[in-house]
């Protein structure tokens, strides 16, 4: 299945990503997710990133929180909520907020 | 004549969210959806019980007791009693040390006639694969 | 174009949860989407007709009704509803309540399921 | 004895949180202690009145009041509440209304306090 | 200080337990808190454990979940609401809802 | 004749609960508490930002832009202007690989005197011991 994947928090209190194997996995950081695009610890990027995976982050909840597309980790693109709507309908099947 | 397939995955401990019983209370609604639907169409639902999720099949939850408040395991109960597929990760259960014993297995006071099933995760994500839509909770 | 059924079931203000599910669905009907928004749980909250404006607090009745005028269908669950205190009386106008096989039956059409879990 | 001020900003339903919040109350009244509650944020939720009781839910209405015949003080956070389309005409008769420093001037003069952070 | 810490859940979002150095701490396990007195993973028991505190757990709520006093670490000792309220005003200061 | 302190402690980041603003606005309203209390009496709210609570901090958000909503930086600034003491955990901010330069550190615009004071965590812990009571938010 084509499935993806919404993440909203910075502390994940789920390990439901450890288990999913789709065969195409897009992962959308939303909210307070987007803290693993633009959040190093002690000089170690998010471990979040470290998926077999496409990754996205909402310009709007980026700028919400203080940070720019300058900010983000180079794996992940910066996108509106229209991308948002059209990744949902036209590149994955499911989806999965956790 | 269609069927849509939903697959209730639920990942969280009971009682602190309102998610799980949530859950099972949606999923159980899929036997009267039928009101809103055309002759023959259909709604199915399978409940999947995944990492701390697991722990709302603990046997002998007393919060009707002592908070008045029916247990998600009487809605686990409910579930059977309406048919539904009830799967719990077998791999989730062992990390805890939890084994069939300490889990609801049956609702045979209420005269149900299927039983939660303890499955490896590959089955559970079959079933996944196998459904329209999943929701998360 | 297809058809998006949303779930959401967290509060009116908090996880801000309901303000992305609201900006979502008007972001879908922008691009010509059907759009079905469910509340349960918490997010019943949403249903409140009076909300009083702060600029300190999530505020979501005015987005609402534009959304509904563009033709967002959105339904509180009634049994949530009503556990909270939620009456018909004082729910907003052309806010539907119904109990939770609607939300299934949204689905049963649609295209694309995002179902919001979380509080 | 002493005075006991909790403050709780968690939904009626959800976390229980709340209920929690008022077992506890209960346990220090019978104690002999006085004990202030204050209800923030998405906790302002207590104070509406007509919470219908199902067993699926955490119901608070009855025991609420019981407490308050015993001299539980409990009060809501009239912002945190208007916000949420919750007014003076539907709040439970004895729940207190009033601004964020009232939980403070209750913290004054307590020996303890228990503030339930978290949703 | 004297200090008495509620834990409600069982992954904790915060870490403020880390730094908390109280003179006298108190561990009050309440609502999914419970299931660091009872749980087990991969035969190993919570971490939150480890700390150097006094160990309480609320028995409702451990009955509430499905467990009995049989089933609490020996370094857990059972209470009621009431010897929550005695903890509270007799052996510690102050209290912090984590 | 009395001063009660209170310790207001932020450990979660903003916007996913709402409990880090209310922090703030309660610890503002320690500025107009006096009037339920006796000529002389005062409740004082000293804030602390630790863990993922420091993200508050971080300058430039755009909630008032995006979602119509006051920034957690605006009640920062606010909190400054009625000189409140705003403590920000050192090692955390260095642990997210912050400066000075990312977070709110005055509220010149609106004439605050005082500024968010990074420190140690052992000032934060002295200050915890200083209080009558702690608020953990």
């Amino acid at each position: 299945m084509k499935l993806v994947a919404f993440v909203s928090d910075y502390r994940m209190p789920v390990d439901t990503l450890d288990r999913l194997k789709p065969e195409k996995l897009g992962i959308i950081l939303v909210q307070n997710g987007v803290y693993h695009a633009t959040t190093k610890e002690n000089g170690n990027p998010s471990s979040l990133l470290n998926y077999s995976a496409d990754y996205f982050v909402l310009q709007e909840d980026l700028e919400t929180r203080g940070y720019t597309s300058s900010d983000v980790d180079s794996k992940v693109k910066v996108i509106s909520l229209g991308d948002v709507v059209d990744l949902i309908f036209n590149d994955y099947e499911k989806t999965a907020w956790l | 004549m269609a069927t849509t397939k939903l697959g209730f995955v639920v990942q969280r401990p009971p009682y602190k969210s309102e998610n799980p019983k949530l859950a099972l209370t949606h999923a159980i609604s899929s036997q009267s959806v039928e009101i809103y639907l055309e002759d023959g169409d259909l709604v199915t639902a399978d409940i999947a019980f995944v990492g701390d999720g697991v722990l709302n099949c603990k046997k002998d939850q007393k919060a009707m007791e002592h908070y008045g408040l029916s247990s998600t395991e009487s809605h686990i109960k409910m579930s059977l009693l309406l048919d539904l597929n009830v799967l719990v990760c077998k791999e989730d259960l062992e990390r805890f040390g939890m084994t069939e014993n300490d889990i609801v297995i049956d609702a045979e006071e209420f005269g149900a006639d299927v039983e939660v099933k303890v499955v490896p995760y590959d089955e559970i994500a079959k079933m996944m694969e196998e459904m329209n839509h999943l929701l998360f909770f | 174009m297809g058809k998006l059924t949303i779930g959401c079931f967290a509060s009116l203000i908090g996880s801000m949860n309901l303000d992305f599910a609201v900006k979502l669905s008007g972001a879908a009907l922008e691009k010509g989407h059907k759009v079905d928004l469910w509340v349960s749980g918490n997010a019943t909250m949403l249903s409140i007709e009076k909300q009083r404006e702060f600029k300190d607090y999530s505020s979501l009745e005015k987005p609402l009704k534009e959304l509904m005028e563009k033709g967002l269908k959105v339904t509180a669950c009634e049994a949530c509803a009503e556990a909270r205190g939620y009456h018909k009386e004082n729910t907003m106008e052309g806010f539907q309540r119904f109990s939770m096989d609607w939300y299934l039956a949204s689905i049963f059409d649609a295209d694309r399921v995002l179902h919001i879990g979380g509080e």
